[in-house]
């Protein structure tokens, strides 16, 4: 099982990267204890994000499934949220069990959507506007639920301005709860992810990556050696729009509000653009480049006012033009923690070019 | 009763426009050249705002807008030149980079040029029908929309460089290997489609408010017109333009705008789960 | 001799050509079968048909009894039949190892794959590039990282389409070689090829396919004596 | 020397609605700087900390969180959309620090932290509606976004029409976004109404008028968000306005001394900006606003403003005239005014309504001096009594 | 018969990456000549052609073709120079009818001589047949003729086949063997092929060159062309 850890599917395999990832948890844990509550606070709600942001890589990265419709799962985790814990009246322990409701409700969405688009055939660019227009669909539906009519039980969704009045995560701990905010949301996240991301990795370097990479390179050869391709798709699907159903409900938790503008088209973008700028063939690769980027154009738009967002978009296309594979995967490649030897990527001449849609 | 009628078929002519003018400039860098282009908004504000200052300083405006597709189609060979063409073999990262453009683009322009501007007004006129009056000018942008569309079609199935320029797009080392100038070819049809995604914009400036950020109300029309008309984009746009503008037009007239818009988008997911490979997938196996 | 692969009045059509009509082969149990016809008689577009990547026009696949004709891919190779096609398509970003291991996985695990994987590297010669991406490698040694794929889901019956083509006379043998031994441990074969010295190599029975119909069926002597077989196929001086 | 009052100003200078938040920014360096000439507030200078949000809630959130706590701004302000208002206002509420919000907006928030400075739709309805019925006819078509601000109101036409004994003969919701008239302008000349009612919001939607003239379309219009916000009269070449009516508490155009005097300062400091639209006079009006109540208070807690304004007393007077902050509501009266469009897209004072209450939270039973629920309300959604 | 030479590869060098994998190829072709290059698998027989078009940089080393240097010239300049490629496993355009492949090449030739369009219709029906159908749907030996037509239309100097036989039916193996040969007296084409087949070797080579680890290891003359046994046992080493 553990074994699984390290594998060809993932970089840093060696023991010395190992050693700094006990370094750097080390460092995460102790945190708290050495900068200001507010520092901590945004470092968690940060971390929030890159839940989708894994969730994606192992769609899109290892799956090769190109979903541009992250958030309309990231969006529908968070309305579950506030219509089960407004209609619950939840407080504590009993929220966190609205969080998976929320979950539940997201993951059984994409099955449906998975279901009805892998088995479809549907693949490619195609997918990805597919879900594209499932998200967007979804935040025009939302947007125009202004009107009192729109509500299951107490809770209103409130077309454009958003849904409110949620109560935030708590955990009861010995004898009384605590709301998760600052310190304790910032520990319960971070265990989140330290889960997650280690799941992951065994996940991906079991048979089962194994065979999700496989049909990323080539599906029909992968179904000549016997297996069922979709299923694999599915699951794969299945798995990384719940981990974005998961960012939904922790952000709408934490912010007691969820809009539709969490499902429309700038939204929508950001998840592709974490994971491609940070290196989506590996798991490592995207957890830290999204929480850097995201720090990042944070910091930017603190500081440059209205260059931020040139900046950014300066920041993305130094990033593609020098660093190819990903800024975090490039980067980590040339320092080689990778672990592998060096391989230089099949000659693309040898493949036909670009094929428009249907590539 | 005539009026009705008239009234009908204008509406659907003015959505058909509307999807094809948008899409035209992306079917071919991202139909035929596989760059998903998030800056696409931008070539389209590009003409727009080319076309506004040429009228603003005394050009007429059908040469202002031939103005502004032009610029457009010159900003996109540059663009291609010093950026995409590094990414043909690496179609995602092109999201990145177009995106980054994008954003440098409209808070660039924003930041340059103010973030508003008085329009130039819409040209022609109207007529009446029954007791309705339409804008003539309305008229025109479907009589470009179909041109547009049959002009694609000739250059790119009928003229020397079209046939180059698909084989290029299919397998650029082997078209090299065969003597097409590739790089050309590249940056041609990238330049072609960014003149096509500003003249949209050129036809639709007079019509419209005058923001920085306005290419954006096209994006979503344009990309799901072009992939709902599938991989062969020259078969596929069409069909699939009339396909949504129907359905888009029906809504509208019966359910209201926000029917409309959330029916365009279910319709390219159901049209897409019947046909994976689009229209023109579903049209060429059954011709074969 | 029961057959393990039967076609009945199977066919494929393109629109208004049809590439495979009313073909109604059998494959005996633990034979090398070798299936030959001109460039474009539909013989991959048959194979397509048996491992289910394409849907039938008209007509049946049974495979051990069983008919498969509505059965997916993947379920036809579950039930022990493997495929290579004609085009090359091996895992192009993934080593060559881990080609393997996907292959290997559905059979072995854990120490047994490691073994089995490290003997075909060595019998497919790609030891050295073991960790290289296979998209690498030249055209002759992807057409043997696919066979050994294909030879390690250790089915009853196996498909090649032109397992040669690209390969030297050297490697040539050595396929024969292989196939020869497989065989032996009773693995059934059908096998197209161009290459008719690899067919006189290996062929126990040979069906002739044209225009997507069978031409003529028999032993390798009998077909290459068969004047209308060196008229559609052979042409002169290839008889001997 | 003592600390400055440190002020957390959110608005948004990025992006689409840049041409309303440019303005608000404006306003509010402008009133600062004002202010800290004068000598501060009660001594004490305003160090004003501006963040971008770029129409992202989630930056609202993330700023609103780094100026209360990183920051520990004595008030916070700002907010566009009544989107971008909701994200923040639960943020502001696990602290003590006030908020002001700036903008027209659909009405309805009864909350002890939100003070809301902008016009409110009974302001601008109750003057309006019952003006154009009288004077164009019973028979109004509404045109509005598909969202909160336009839904609400279009109640508000509903309600007030059957006030008058008009009627609303067509209603028509057009989501944020949409850019495209034609069936919308067929639809309305199949009704053929007196006049329009245009509650479109955002820059795509004003597209409207350029088609509407276009097609000839040439109904008496009439809105509670046009001109005075969006300068639509600037922006589009006549006669795409003529036969717009408009209430507010400020247009440019308004011509009093006080108002004259306020237009000056402001273009001596920004020389080329545009219009002066609502939104940034009342940021400008906050500030002000702020400063009488702190200095009534002799604080800056939430608790000790609020006691001001429980008594009634808030009032400052600002170039509009003299306005003051309801108790029960926290919103602010107004001095409304009623403008036309010329069809060479001059405006013209037609006429003033004088002191306007925001008598409509108070009516339906919100009252912030007894209790404090914190929500939205409106029509169809009123306080349990 | 030996005129001056078509084609001097000196000492070529070339690497995927960092992985050396020519070590020195070395070639002179006469004009008209029909030269075969041959090697087992993975020795860089692909990877020599791909150099010669130009689809691959030398890392050092010189080719000179008609007399003048091209180690430099980007491959389209070659093509257009009168250098022709089929390529191993044909590479048509597979979305573009077989009409439209040949016309590609036809148009980005310099002398666009649209008789040459017949001539290949006229070596290969089939392919006039098919006018119409989309290249990718071809089977491998339909491909194959048209990845050879195609280069045809462009009227190269020299041609460069990997592979032609590969996948080919006998009889149609025999057919290409009589057109190269008889393109090469009719239009005066060098031809220089990799080829693995015995048979097509000794049909139509005159001279062959023997690769291994990318390096020309040994060169068979005519003469010794003739005894079947000196191919195979280079073929078999
Ligand atoms: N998808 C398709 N659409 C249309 N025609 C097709 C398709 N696939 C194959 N064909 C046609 O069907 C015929 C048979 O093709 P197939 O590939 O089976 O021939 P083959 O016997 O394998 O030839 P080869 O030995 O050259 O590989 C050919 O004429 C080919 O053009
Ligand atoms: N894109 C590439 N990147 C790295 N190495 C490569 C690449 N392509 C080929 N090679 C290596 O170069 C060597 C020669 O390849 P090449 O294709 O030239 O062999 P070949 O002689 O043509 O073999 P075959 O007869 O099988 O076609 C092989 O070992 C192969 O692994
Ligand atoms: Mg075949
Ligand atoms: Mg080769």
């Amino acid at each position: 099982m553990l074994r699984k850890l390290n594998g060809p599917q993932t970089m840093g395999n060696s023991r010395a990267f190992w050693a700094g990832f006990v370094a750097m948890l080390a460092i995460a844990l102790l945190y708290p204890a050495v900068s200001d509550p507010y520092d901590v606070g945004n470092v968690a709600y940060l971390l929030i994000f890159t839940l989708t942001a894994l969730g994606l890589s192992l769609m899109w990265g290892y799956t090769g499934m190109f979903s541009f419709g992250q958030t309309a799962f990231f969006g529908v985790a968070g309305y579950s949220y506030g219509v089960i814990s407004i209609n619950l009246a939840a407080s504590g322990a009993m929220t966190l069990l609205c969080l998976l409701g929320a979950i539940a409700v997201a993951a059984l969405f994409a099955l449906l959507l998975g279901y009805f688009l892998i088995y479809g055939r549907v693949s490619g660019v195609f997918f990805g506007i597919v879900t594209f227009a499932t998200t967007l669909a979804l935040a025009a539906f939302f947007g125009q639920t202004a009107g009192p009519e729109w509500a299951i039980g107490q809770a209103r969704f409130n077309g454009f301005n958003g849904m409110i009045g949620m109560p935030p995560l708590e955990l009861p701990w010995s004898g009384d709860v605590i709301v998760l905010e600052g310190n304790a949301l910032y520990y319960f996240v971070l265990g989140l992810l330290l889960v997650i991301y280690l799941g992951l990795r065994v996940l991906v370097n079991s048979r089962f990556g194994n065979v999700l990479v496989a049909i990323r390179e080539d599906p029909l050869r992968t179904e000549l050696l016997g297996y069922d391709v979709r299923k694999y798709q599915l699951v794969a699907f299945v798995i990384g729009s719940s981990l974005a159903a998961l960012s939904g409900g922790l952000y709408t938790a934490w912010g007691q509000f969820i809009p539709p503008a969490s499902m429309g088209l700038p939204a929508a973008a950001m998840p592709i653009i974490w994971v491609a700028f940070s290196g989506r063939q590996d798991l490592t690769a995207t957890m830290v480049g999204t929480f850097l980027l995201l720090l990042m154009f944070q910091t930017i738009t603190v500081y440059s006012q209205q260059y931020a967002l040139i900046l950014m978009g300066f920041l993305l296309l130094l990033t593609v033009l020098l660093v190819p594979s990903g800024f975090v995967y490039g980067i980590a490649r040339s320092l080689s923690l990778i672990g592998r030897r060096d391989k230089p990527g099949p000659e693309p001449v040898l493949r036909a070019g670009a094929e428009g849609p249907s590539s | 009763m005539f009026a009705e009628a008239f009234s009908i078929a204008f509406q659907f002519a003015d959505v058909f426009a509307f999807l094809i003018l948008a899409a035209a400039g992306l079917a071919i860098i991202f139909g035929m050249m596989g760059i998903i282009n998030m800056a696409h908004g931008e070539f389209i504000t590009c003409g727009i705002y080319v076309t506004v200052i040429a009228v603003q300083h005394g050009v007429p405006l059908p040469l202002a807008q031939a103005l502004g597709a032009v610029s457009a189609g010159l900003v996109g060979i540059a663009l291609e030149r010093t950026i995409i063409r590094h990414l043909y073999h690496r179609p995602l990262d092109s999201i990145l980079a177009t995106w980054g453009i994008s954003l440098m683009v409209t808070q660039g322009m924003l930041i340059v040029l103010g973030s508003s501007w008085q329009g130039i007004g819409t040209p022609l006129g109207s007529f009446k029908v029954g007791d309705y009056t339409f804008s003539a000018y309305r008229l025109v942008l479907f009589g470009a929309a179909v041109g547009v569309l049959a002009g694609l079609y000739l250059i790119f199935m009928r003229t020397g460089y079209g046939v180059m320029a698909r084989a290029t797009m299919q397998n650029a080392a082997m078209a090299k290997a065969l003597g097409v100038r590739t790089e050309r070819m590249y940056a041609i049809s990238f330049g072609l489609g960014a003149a096509l995604a500003g003249l949209c914009g050129a036809l639709y400036a007079p019509t419209m408010t005058l923001i920085p950020t306005m290419g954006i109300t096209f994006i979503i029309e344009s990309f799901v017109t072009v992939v709902v008309g599938g991989a062969n984009v020259l078969l596929g746009t069409a069909p699939a333009g009339i396909l949504l503008a129907i359905v888009r037009t029906a809504l509208n007239a019966w359910y209201g705008q926000i029917a409309g818009q959330i029916g365009l988008l279910i319709t390219v997911i159901i049209v897409i789960r019947i046909l994976p490979e689009g229209v023109s997938g579903w049209l060429s196996r059954r011709e074969r | 001799m029961t057959a393990i692969l039967q076609t009945r009045a199977l066919g494929k059509h393109f629109g208004g050509l049809s590439a495979v009509s009313d073909v109604n082969l059998e494959v005996a149990a633990g034979e090398i079968h070798c299936l030959i016809g001109p460039n474009g008689a539909g013989k991959s577009t048959l194979f397509k048909l048996v491992a289910g990547t394409y849907a039938p026009s008209d007509g049946e696949v049974l495979f051990r009894g069983e008919n498969v004709t509505r059965r997916k891919t993947y379920e036809r190779v579950e039930r022990g039949m493997s495929v290579k096609l004609q085009v090359p398509s091996v895992f192009r970003e993934l080593p060559v190892a881990q080609n393997l291991e996907v292959a290997l996985q559905r059979k072995s695990s854990g120490r047994a794959l490691e073994r089995e994987k490290q003997r075909l590297l060595e019998f497919l010669q790609l030891q050295d590039d073991a960790d290289r991406p296979a998209g690498i490698l030249s055209h002759g040694q992807q057409q043997w990282l696919e066979i050994g794929m294909a030879v390690a889901l250790e089915p009853a019956l196996l498909l090649l389409d032109e397992p040669t083509a690209g390969m030297s006379p050297f490697e040539t043998e050595r396929t024969g070689e292989m196939i020869k031994r497989l065989n032996a441990e009773g693995m059934t074969m059908l096998v197209v090829e161009h290459d008719m010295t690899f067919v006189r190599q290996i062929a126990q029975r040979i069906t002739v396919l044209h225009l997507g119909r069978v031409f003529a069926q028999g032993g390798i002597d009998a077909i290459i004596a068969d004047p209308r077989v060196e008229e559609i196929y052979l042409g002169k001086g290839h008889g001997h | 020397q003592q600390p400055p009052i440190k002020v957390g100003l959110l608005e948004d200078v990025s992006g689409d609605i840049a041409l309303m938040g440019k303005p608000k920014l404006n306003g509010s360096l402008l009133a600062v700087e004002e202010i800290n000439n004068a000598g501060g507030i009660m001594g004490r200078k305003i160090e004003l900390i501006h963040l971008d949000p770029q129409m992202d809630n989630a930056r609202y959130q993330e700023f609103a969180r780094r100026l209360l706590q990183r920051d520990k701004v004595d008030v916070l302000i700002g907010g566009i959309t009544s989107a971008s208002r909701e994200a923040i206002r639960p943020i502001v509420n696990r602290t003590d620090v006030p908020y002001f919000y700036t903008n027209q907006y659909e009405g309805g928030v009864c909350d002890a932290s939100t003070i809301s400075i902008g016009a409110v739709p009974e302001q601008q309805f109750s003057t309006l509606i019952p003006w154009m019925t009288e004077t164009f006819g019973k028979k109004v078509y509404t045109i509005a976004a598909d969202y909160n601000f336009g839904q609400l109101s279009a109640e508000w036409t509903r309600d007030l029409m059957k006030k008058q004994g008009g009627q609303v003969i067509g209603e028509e919701f057009i989501p944020l976004g949409v850019s495209q008239f034609g069936q919308t302008i067929q639809n309305i000349q199949k009704a053929n109404p007196d006049w329009i009612m245009t509650l479109n919001v955002g820059a795509s939607q004003d597209s409207f008028f350029e088609q509407a003239a276009a097609a000839k379309l040439s109904y008496p219009m009439g809105s509670s968000i046009k001109v005075m916000l969006g300068f639509e009269h600037k922006r589009f070449p006549p006669p795409a306005l003529a036969k717009m009516h408009a209430t507010a508490n400020w247009f440019e155009e308004i011509d009093t001394p006080a108002a004259n005097d306020f237009k000056k300062r402001w273009r001596a400091k920004f020389p080329n900006e545009g219009y002066i639209n609502d939104m940034g006079y009342n940021a400008y009006t906050a500030l002000y606003m702020y400063k009488a109540l702190v200095e009534k208070a002799k604080s800056t807690k939430k608790a000790d403003l609020r006691k001001v304004i429980a008594t009634g007393e808030a009032c400052i007077d600002a170039p509009e005239g003299k306005i003051c902050i309801d108790p029960k509501s926290q919103h602010t009266s107004h001095q409304m005014r009623l403008i036309g469009v010329n069809p060479d897209h001059s405006v013209r004072v037609i006429k003033d309504f004088g002191l306007i209450q925001p008598y409509w939270l108070g009516e339906v039973g919100c009252d912030l001096t007894k209790n404090d629920p914190k929500t939205q309300y409106s029509p169809s959604n009123l306080p349990k009594k | 018969m030996a005129t001056e030479p078509v084609l001097e590869v000196a000492d070529l060098c070339a690497a995927y990456g960092r992985t050396p994998v020519l070590r020195g190829v070395d070639m002179t072709i006469a004009k008209g000549e029909i030269v075969s290059l041959i090697g087992r698998n993975g020795v860089g027989k692909t990877t020599t052609m791909r150099c010669l078009i130009g689809l691959l940089p030398a890392t050092s080393g010189q080719i000179v073709f008609l007399g003048q240097s091209i180690t430099e010239l980007p491959a389209d300049e070659r093509a257009r120079l009168g250098i022709g490629y089929i390529p191993q496993g044909r590479q048509v355009f597979p979305r573009m009818t077989v009409e439209e492949n040949i016309a590609v090449s036809l148009l980005a030739s310099p002398g666009k001589d649209r008789r040459l369009t017949d001539l290949v219709y006229q070596y290969f029906p089939i392919l006039k047949q098919r006018r119409r159908q989309s290249a990718g749907t071809l089977s491998g030996g339909e491909q194959q003729q048209l990845a050879i037509g195609r280069a045809l239309v462009g009227n190269p100097r020299l041609m460069l086949l990997d592979e032609p036989s590969e996948g080919i039916q006998p009889s149609i193996v025999d057919m290409i063997c009589e057109v190269l040969k008889s393109v090469r007296d009719q239009l005066g084409t060098t031809i220089l092929f990799v080829e693995q087949n015995l048979d097509t070797i000794l049909a139509i080579s005159e001279r062959c060159y023997v690769i291994d680890k990318g390096a020309v290891v040994a060169e068979i003359g005519r003469d010794r062309l003739r005894t079947p046994e000196v191919v195979r046992h280079h073929l078999l080493i």
